[in-house]
Formats: structure tokens, C-alpha cells, sequence
């Protein structure tokens, strides 16, 4: 057992969870929940395996950087189309004319 | 399976899978996980040659954390490529209207309630903050650090300027627009005016490269604050054309 | 490296210029000026690319060349890689978006939208450039994110609740999609050590671990094509988008991860591809042609009609993998991937356009009430049956040639069954073409103040032309069959990365 | 067992106990916050394995902007008030 298997084992079970949360949960903010958990769950495999016994690889943790900030960005425009959503519904529910 | 995947608001525990789906899915997943363990836990990791490559070019990316080395010089394409996804949902999440005031800076809303005790907080943060910011763009070369965590911080200083309600930000504005492109734009210039000097996009010369990485990281710390910014205010509202304040500012 | 070669310098324009655009468009503040820019840099870029790429892979020179970007070259930094399947798609994206953004010029003609439109718009072509151009795994993921963010903000562009219901859900896919694409790109680095394309297909291996990673791959990369069990969510963001946006999205941004699963499947980790996988992946297509085009047929809105369309036109291309595994017929196979990733990228363009001035004119796009709407829009009507001629697989069209190269590489290699869903795909989509037509063309002895007739907005000339242009180009490639052909050969061999290592 | 490898098990035990919580919180508040939980524990393996420039931009950005904007949408979904984000182009502008 070193680090390495350690964290990579835990990173894949995190993504699963993470996959399922994504199918399995309606709420939209579970789901973006889930998704950005799936996201922890890659990021920690990718630090993992930069991980090795003389180095450190910063390749991967270039892309988990890049990852975290492209995750941000995905997961603010999914809540901005929600909240745009919600409100038409409301306008939609406030002007049955229209 | 997840035919519809339709997103809910409603704020249920319930999933709207049935029972079987749900069951179905689990065991699919959780199959597959495991075989992936296996395969993964199973398989040696390769030697991490790559790693040795960095260290041996390190000297000629112009600074000496590795990390930033690969962000802004070997691996820049995807940096740039990433500073351009923050861009498109800061374009995307911009209020349509043209005629809204030119405003780019906070701007006081003093009719707004205010806290004093976050006020007072925020006379010590904000330039906290900024100096925190500084620091890791700055130390960014050496040490952990660089645009993208310097850029959060500042945009905390800004989610903090906001929550206090007291100001609010134009987005829409020319001078918005500038601030918000100006990292991916500088971010290219620097690649094609590198470029004509080396012959090859986004070749830094060795001698200007420490430079030249400084110029990227501080227009990208910039716009991605800005960015970082605007999806919050635009999302919890803290923008002028939300409606309790546009009544305000008009 | 061959940097020196004619016409490599210019290799990041494909994506450079796009970007540009993007950056002027968003700081400009006129709308005038910004569709004047937007068809400007149009032009541009088709007129930077087209020269070059057209010689560049002619027969004195390598069949694919390699521009490394930042001087590193892979694995420490990211190559960019040409070759015959990329010089295509690159040409068409260029024609497409310069026909598709004379088009926006007039559809977003005094609307808000525009503000945000021609920024999204650039930022997309810049992505699916550089999807084309890509080699390396990584970098391959952030472009995805690029184009899949800047759809979803098109669709919702059009602002009701329906398309920004169907952009949330396009949305929650794509991210999806690039995750399950991320974790096999872990996972290859984690094997392999590198992400350069041209190293993996030399490294690569049949080992659990990269089928593990294949699969993850190709499951995100399927999501994102919308094969057949995957495709919920590419009928309602691509019906409910605007119109110009609702022509690339089917005519270029699902082949874009079409494009990367063959790059994958017959490229980098061809070693791990087996038989059973090939046959699974057409027998999916082939279920996606049929089923796609009963949908198609039973769809009440003719956007959601013309979508459907995509989800089977898009089961054609999946006949590929089955094709190319029987070994000899790999090259044939490809080409008649290529023609039919054309042929039907002009033909649905055409009709997306056709159906978006439809609507625009009517105010509505339900079938039923479409009733003798050919006396009112002639135009617009004789260019959805002349798309439809190429979607179909009538000669002379480019459709036309596409299946009948599909067809003579299923029977040569003795693959029979394939060739049977092509025909049978054929003519399943008559059955929904004609349809409409019969429909529209069905003389109304209603008396006029029946007709209701809620003009909402008058369609301009130039959105007529710019379809009309697009359905005479799907028509046209069936009598430029050797020019296509050519072009994919010179530079093509589906082995390019494998080979292009060395250098 | 080394004392580091215990460490690690922790860790890693934690954050799959997090993520599991996280998913399947009664509450969607309470599903968000503990995910933030898990964005700073991801934060400490970061560290521990000596990525610190991915640490100082998960506590950053993965943990507390995404918890802020998770928040904030919640906020605004409960509610909804505003005409003035909808997209569309047709609607009367009012400032």
C-alpha cells in the first residue's frame, strides 16, 4: 500500500458516487454537486499518480489546475441557466396571458 | 436509463428514477468501477519521464516553479484555450441590455442597509486580499502560487465588496468588456509578437521569457478576477440590473 | 519536426483567428460593425486556410505534418497535427462558417442577441478548429469544454423557456461527457506518461487498463455525438436553438467528437479496439439510423424533424468502425465517412437554415399547420427538397455518392447487413422528406382570411441566398467526388500519428 | 503500518465518507456545504502530496467559489423574482 494506490482507489470510488449522484438525483444543484464530487474523484487520481517516490510530476497538477478552473466555469453556467429558467417559469406562472 | 435527465428546482430528496432504474444503475456503476480498480491498481504506473523532461527545460522556461513552467510555457496552448472557457461564460452570463450606466468600478449604493460590522471587516480584508493576490502572482515564479489562484483571491475581495450590498458592478459596460477580454488578448499578442521573433506561436526567446510570463500572468490574474467576479454578482444579483437596486442607480 | 514545410507557420491561424474575432466582436460596440466583422473575419479565415491546406497534402510532401506550439514539441509541449481527414473538416468548417455568418448577419439583425452572439460564435469555431488540429489528449479536453460551453450559451440565446431547459440539460451532458473523457485521459497519462497523441499510438497496448481508458473515452465522446441510447438531449437543444446555431450544432459540432472517437478508435489506441466493440458500435448506429428516422417521421415541429434527422444521419457514421475493422477496406471505409461527414454537414445546414426562415416567416414550425405553406415560402421549400434529395441518398447528390461508397465497402468486405440499414435508412428518410413536402405543397381552397397567417418577422433575401448556396454545395459534391477524395488521400493514411512519431 | 500510511487511509477514508454524505444529504443545503467539506479535505490531500499550487486553487475556486455559487443559485431558486435576467430579446426593457 502506498499513497499512490491509495488515493487513486479513493479517487475512482468518488467519481462512481459522483456518476451516480449525477443519474440518480433530480434537484439540479444535487446534480451539479454530483458532477463537480466526479470532478474531485479524476483530480484526486491525477495528483495521485503525479505522485512518485523521488518526484513530483507537475504535469498533471497543471491540468488539475486547468480542470478546476474549467469545472467552475462549466458548473456557474449551468446554475445561471437555472436561475434564468426559474425565472421565466415565474413570469410564465405570473402572465398566464402570454 | 436517464432518458430524460431533466433537472428539477424543487427541493426534493426524492430521485426520479424508479426504484429498479436506480438499482440498475448502481450495480452498472458499481461493476464498472471495480473493474476499473482492478485494471488500474493491477497495472504499474509509468516511469515518470515526463517529470525528468520538465526538470531538464526548467532553466529555459524563464521561472522556477514547475507548475507555472508548464502553465505558461510548455504547456501554454492550453492555458490560453482555458482562460478563453472562463470568456465564454463570462460572455454568456452578461446582462443583454446596452443602455445600462458605464460603470466598471463598484459603485456605492448608500441606500442600502449597511453592516457595520463587515464594513469594518472590509477596510482590513479588501486590501488584504489584494496584497495576498500580489503576493502569489508574484511569487507565483518561485514558489506555489500564479494567475489562477491569485485571480480567486482578488475575486473573494470583490464576492466580500459584494455581499456587503453597498456596491455593485456594471458588467455591461465598454470598460467591463475590456477588463474581462484583456487576459486572453494580451495572452495572444504575447504568442504572435513571441512568434514573429522565434518563427513558432507562442515560442517565448529564452532571454525575455521570465518577462514575458509576468506580462500573461498579470493580464490573466486581471480577467480572471473580473471573470470569477462577474459569475458571482450576476448570479447572486449584485449587479446593477438586478431590480432591487435598479431602482437605485437610475 | 517539420515546421519548415509550405504553409506549416500559419498552422494556429485555424485557431488564432477565430479567437481574435471572438476578442473584437466582444469589444465592439455597434452591431453593425460587428456582423461587418464577423463576415470579415469569415472571409479571413477561409482565405488564410484554403490556399494552404489545399497543397499541403499533395503528393511531394509527408502525409501529415506536425507544428509544435511554444518550440517544446511533444510529449513536454503540445503539437498541433495535420492530415488529409483534418484538411477536410478544417475546409468545410471554414466554407460553413463563412456561409453560416453572412447568415447570422441577417438573422440577428437588430436583436439584443447579437451583443453576445458573434463573441460565442468565434470562441466556438476556434474550438472545433482546434478539435480538428488537436494531438494531444489533454488538450483535447479543454477544447471540448470550449465548444460544449459555447453551444450551450447558443442555444439558450434564443431565450425561451424550451431552449434553456434543452441548453441546461445539453449542459449537464456535456460536463458529464468530459469528465467520464477526462478520467481515460488519467488514466492513458497514468499508463503511458504522455499525452501526445503520436506517443500513445506507438505505446499503446491491448491491456485492461487501456480498454478501461478507451471506454471511458469513447463513452464521454459518444455523449457528446448523441449515438443512439446517449442522443436524449440533441433533439431539444437542437430544435429549440436559432437558427444559424441549430445548423452548426448538427453540421459540424457532433462531428467534432465523431471525428475524435475514429482519431481514437483507428489512430491512438487502435491496438485495444476489438472486434466485438467495432460490431457494437455499428450495430448502435445502425439502431440510431432507424430509429432516428421513425422519430424524425413522427416529430410534430419541423426543427425537431430536422433534428431527429441528425440522430440517424449521425448512426451512418458509426458504420465505420465495423467497416474498418475487417482490416483491408479501412482507407475506403474512411473516405466514405468523410464524403458523408460533408455531405450531410452542407445538407443539414441547408435545412436547419430552410426551417429557421420557415418559422420565422410562419411564426410557428408545426407540421400540421404547415399546410400549403409552399405558396407562401416557394423559396424556402425548394431548398429543404433539394437538402432533402442529399439526405435522402438521391443522385446526384453528395449524399448520394457518401452512400454508395458506404455501400460498395460494406459489400467488399463481405459485411452485407450494413449495407441493408443504408438502404433501408435511405429510404426511411423519403418517408419523412416527403412528408413535409407533401404537406406543404397540398393547395389550400381554404378562403384566405383562414390562413392564419401571423408574419413575425420578414425573412431578408440574403438568409434565402445563403441556404439556397449551402443546398446547391450539398448537391454540387456529388459531381466533386474525385476533388474530395483526392484531398482526404494525399494526406490521409489512418495511421498518421503511428507514423508521424518518428519525426 | 507507518503513521504517514494511516494518514493517508484517513484522508481518503474521510473524503469518500464526505462525498457519500454529500450525495445523499436530506437537504440540498446541507448536501452543498458538505461538499465544500470535501473541496477543503481535498485541499489537505493536495497538499499532503505536494501539490500545493492545485491546494491554494481547490480552497480557492473548488471549494469556495463553486460553495458560493451553489449557494447563491439556491438562494435565487427558492425565490424567484427577477424578470430582469431572462435572455430573451422581445421583452420590454425596463430601466
Amino acid at each position: 500500500m502506498t499513497p499512490d494506490i491509495i488515493y487513486s482507489g479513493a479517487g475512482m470510488v468518488v467519481f462512481a458516487m459522483g456518476l451516480y449522484g449525477v443519474i440518480a438525483s433530480a434537484h439540479i444543484l444535487r446534480k451539479l454537486v454530483a458532477i463537480n464530487i466526479m470532478g474531485i474523484g479524476v483530480f484526486m487520481l491525477l495528483i495521485a499518480t503525479a505522485h512518485h517516490d523521488t518526484l513530483i510530476d507537475p504535469v498533471p497538477h497543471a491540468m488539475v489546475l486547468t480542470g478546476i478552473v474549467v469545472a467552475v466555469a462549466g458548473t456557474a453556467l449551468c446554475l445561471w441557466l437555472a436561475v434564468v429558467i426559474r425565472g421565466l417559469e415565474h413570469d410564465a406562472a405570473s402572465h398566464p396571458s402570454q | 436509463m436517464f432518458r430524460e435527465m431533466s433537472p428539477s428546482f424543487t427541493d426534493t430528496h426524492a430521485s426520479t428514477l424508479p426504484r429498479v432504474a436506480r438499482v440498475l444503475v448502481a450495480s452498472v456503476i458499481t461493476a464498472g468501477g471495480a473493474a476499473l480498480l482492478l485494471a488500474t491498481l493491477r497495472t504499474d504506473k509509468a516511469p515518470p519521464e515526463l517529470a525528468v523532461l520538465v526538470s531538464e527545460q526548467l532553466a529555459t522556461s524563464g521561472v522556477e516553479n514547475p507548475v507555472t513552467a508548464v502553465l505558461l510555457n510548455f504547456r501554454s496552448y492550453d492555458t490560453l484555450l482555458e482562460i478563453a472557457v472562463l470568456l465564454i461564460v463570462a460572455i454568456a452570463m452578461q446582462p443583454h441590455a446596452s443602455s445600462q450606466p458605464r460603470i466598471v468600478a463598484p459603485s456605492t449604493n448608500n441606500e442600502s442597509a449597511t453592516n457595520l460590522v463587515l464594513t469594518s471587516l472590509l477596510r482590513w480584508l479588501i486590501p488584504l486580499s489584494v496584497l495576498v493576490g500580489g503576493y502569489l502572482l508574484w511569487t507565483g515564479a518561485y514558489a506555489p502560487g500564479g494567475a489562477f489562484q491569485a485571480g480567486a483571491v482578488l475575486a473573494a475581495a470583490g464576492v466580500a465588496l459584494a455581499l456587503t450590498e453597498r456596491y455593485q458592478f456594471g458588467w455591461q459596460s465598454a470598460g467591463a468588456q475590456w477588463l474581462i477580454s484583456a487576459g486572453l488578448a494580451i495572452f495572444i499578442a504575447t504568442g504572435i509578437v513571441s512568434g514573429m521573433v522565434t518563427g513558432t506561436f507562442l515560442q517565448y526567446p529564452v532571454t525575455y521569457a521570465a518577462t514575458l510570463i509576468l506580462v500573461v500572468e498579470i493580464a490573466a490574474t486581471v480577467s480572471i478576477a473580473a471573470i470569477l467576479l462577474q459569475l458571482f454578482t450576476r448570479l447572486a444579483r449584485a449587479d446593477v440590473t438586478s431590480p432591487h437596486t435598479s431602482g437605485a442607480s437610475s | 519536426m517539420n515546421n519548415s514545410l509550405f504553409g506549416t507557420p500559419l498552422l494556429p491561424l485555424a485557431v488564432v483567428i477565430p479567437l481574435i474575432a471572438a476578442i473584437v466582436s466582444l469589444l465592439l460596440t455597434s452591431p453593425r460593425a460587428r456582423s461587418i466583422t464577423g463576415i470579415g473575419f469569415a472571409t479571413l479565415l477561409l482565405f488564410a486556410l484554403a490556399p494552404w491546406l489545399w497543397h499541403t497534402p499533395g503528393a511531394d510532401l509527408p502525409t501529415s505534418v506536425r507544428y509544435a506550439l511554444g518550440g517544446w514539441g511533444a510529449p513536454l509541449g503540445i503539437d498541433l497535427h495535420l492530415d488529409g481527414f483534418a484538411t477536410v473538416l478544417l475546409l468545410s468548417t471554414a466554407a460553413l462558417v463563412l456561409v453560416l455568418s453572412i447568415y447570422s448577419a441577417f438573422y440577428f439583425a437588430g436583436q439584443s442577441q447579437a451583443a453576445r452572439f458573434w463573441p460565442l460564435w468565434w470562441m466556438l469555431v476556434a474550438g472545433l478548429n482546434g478539435v480538428f488540429l488537436a494531438a494531444d489528449a489533454f488538450n483535447v479536453y479543454v477544447l471540448l469544454e470550449i465548444i460544449g460551453l459555447a453551444s450551450v450559451a447558443l442555444v439558450a440565446l434564443a431565450g425561451t423557456r424550451e431552449a434553456c431547459t434543452a441548453a441546461l440539460r445539453y449542459a449537464l451532458v456535456g460536463l458529464l461527457g468530459s469528465l467520464c473523457y477526462l478520467l481515460g485521459v488519467a488514466l492513458l497519462y497514468r499508463h503511458y506518461g504522455t499525452l501526445d497523441f503520436a506517443q500513445l499510438a506507438d505505446l499503446a497496448q491491448a491491456d485492461p487498463l487501456t480498454w478501461a481508458a478507451l471506454a471511458l473515452v469513447t463513452a464521454g465522446l459518444l455523449l457528446k455525438t448523441a449515438l443512439l441510447p446517449l442522443h436524449f438531449w440533441l433533439p431539444s437543444a437542437h430544435a429549440n436553438a436559432p437558427a444559424p446555431v441549430s445548423a452548426v450544432l448538427s453540421a459540424l459540432v457532433v462531428k467534432a467528437s465523431f471525428y475524435l472517437i475514429a482519431r481514437y478508435w483507428l489512430d491512438i489506441l487502435s491496438p485495444a479496439v476489438t472486434d466485438l466493440g467495432s460490431m457494437l458500435l455499428g450495430l448502435l448506429g445502425a439502431v440510431a439510423v432507424i430509429w432516428g428516422c421513425v422519430a424524425a417521421f413522427r416529430a410534430h415541429r419541423l426543427k425537431l424533424l430536422v433534428a431527429y434527422s441528425t440522430v440517424a444521419q449521425l448512426g451512418y457514421l458509426f458504420l465505420l468502425f465495423p467497416l474498418a475493422a475487417s482490416g483491408t477496406d479501412t482507407h475506403m471505409a474512411l473516405e466514405a465517412v468523410v464524403y458523408f461527414i460533408v455531405a450531410h454537414a452542407l445538407a443539414k445546414a441547408a435545412m436547419f437554415l430552410a426551417a429557421g426562415n420557415i418559422l420565422r416567416a410562419c411564426g410557428h414550425d408545426d407540421i400540421a399547420r404547415l399546410r400549403g405553406v409552399a405558396g407562401q415560402q416557394p423559396a424556402s421549400l425548394f431548398i429543404f427538397a433539394i437538402a432533402g434529395v442529399s439526405l435522402i441518398g438521391l443522385p446526384p447528390s453528395g449524399g448520394f455518392i457518401a452512400k454508395w461508397l458506404l455501400l460498395n465497402t460494406a459489400i467488399s468486405s463481405g459485411q452485407w447487413w450494413w449495407a441493408v440499414v443504408v438502404l433501408c435508412g435511405g429510404l426511411l428518410a423519403a418517408l419523412y422528406i416527403f412528408k413535409v413536402l407533401n404537406l406543404a405543397f397540398v393547395r389550400v381552397d381554404l378562403p384566405s382570411g383562414q390562413i392564419p397567417q401571423p408574419v413575425s418577422a420578414p425573412t431578408h433575401a440574403g438568409m434565402t441566398l445563403c441556404a439556397f448556396a449551402l443546398a446547391i454545395g450539398a448537391v454540387a459534391l456529388g459531381f466533386s467526388a474525385e476533388w474530395l477524395v483526392t484531398l482526404l488521400d494525399a494526406g490521409s493514411s489512418v495511421t498518421t500519428f503511428s507514423q508521424g512519431a518518428g519525426t | 503500518m507507518s503513521p504517514m500510511l494511516f494518514v493517508d487511509g484517513l484522508l481518503a477514508s474521510g473524503a469518500i465518507a464526505l462525498a457519500l454524505l454529500s450525495l445523499n444529504a436530506r437537504e440540498v443545503f446541507t448536501s452543498i456545504v458538505l461538499f465544500v467539506c470535501l473541496g477543503l479535505l481535498a485541499t489537505l490531500i493536495w497538499a499532503r502530496l505536494g501539490a500545493w499550487d492545485v491546494a491554494i486553487a481547490e480552497a480557492a475556486i473548488g471549494a469556495g467559489l463553486t460553495g458560493a455559487l451553489l449557494l447563491a443559485a439556491r438562494h435565487r431558486l427558492r425565490e424567484p423574482t427577477s424578470r430582469d435576467d431572462t435572455p430573451a430579446a422581445r421583452r420590454p426593457h425596463v430601466s
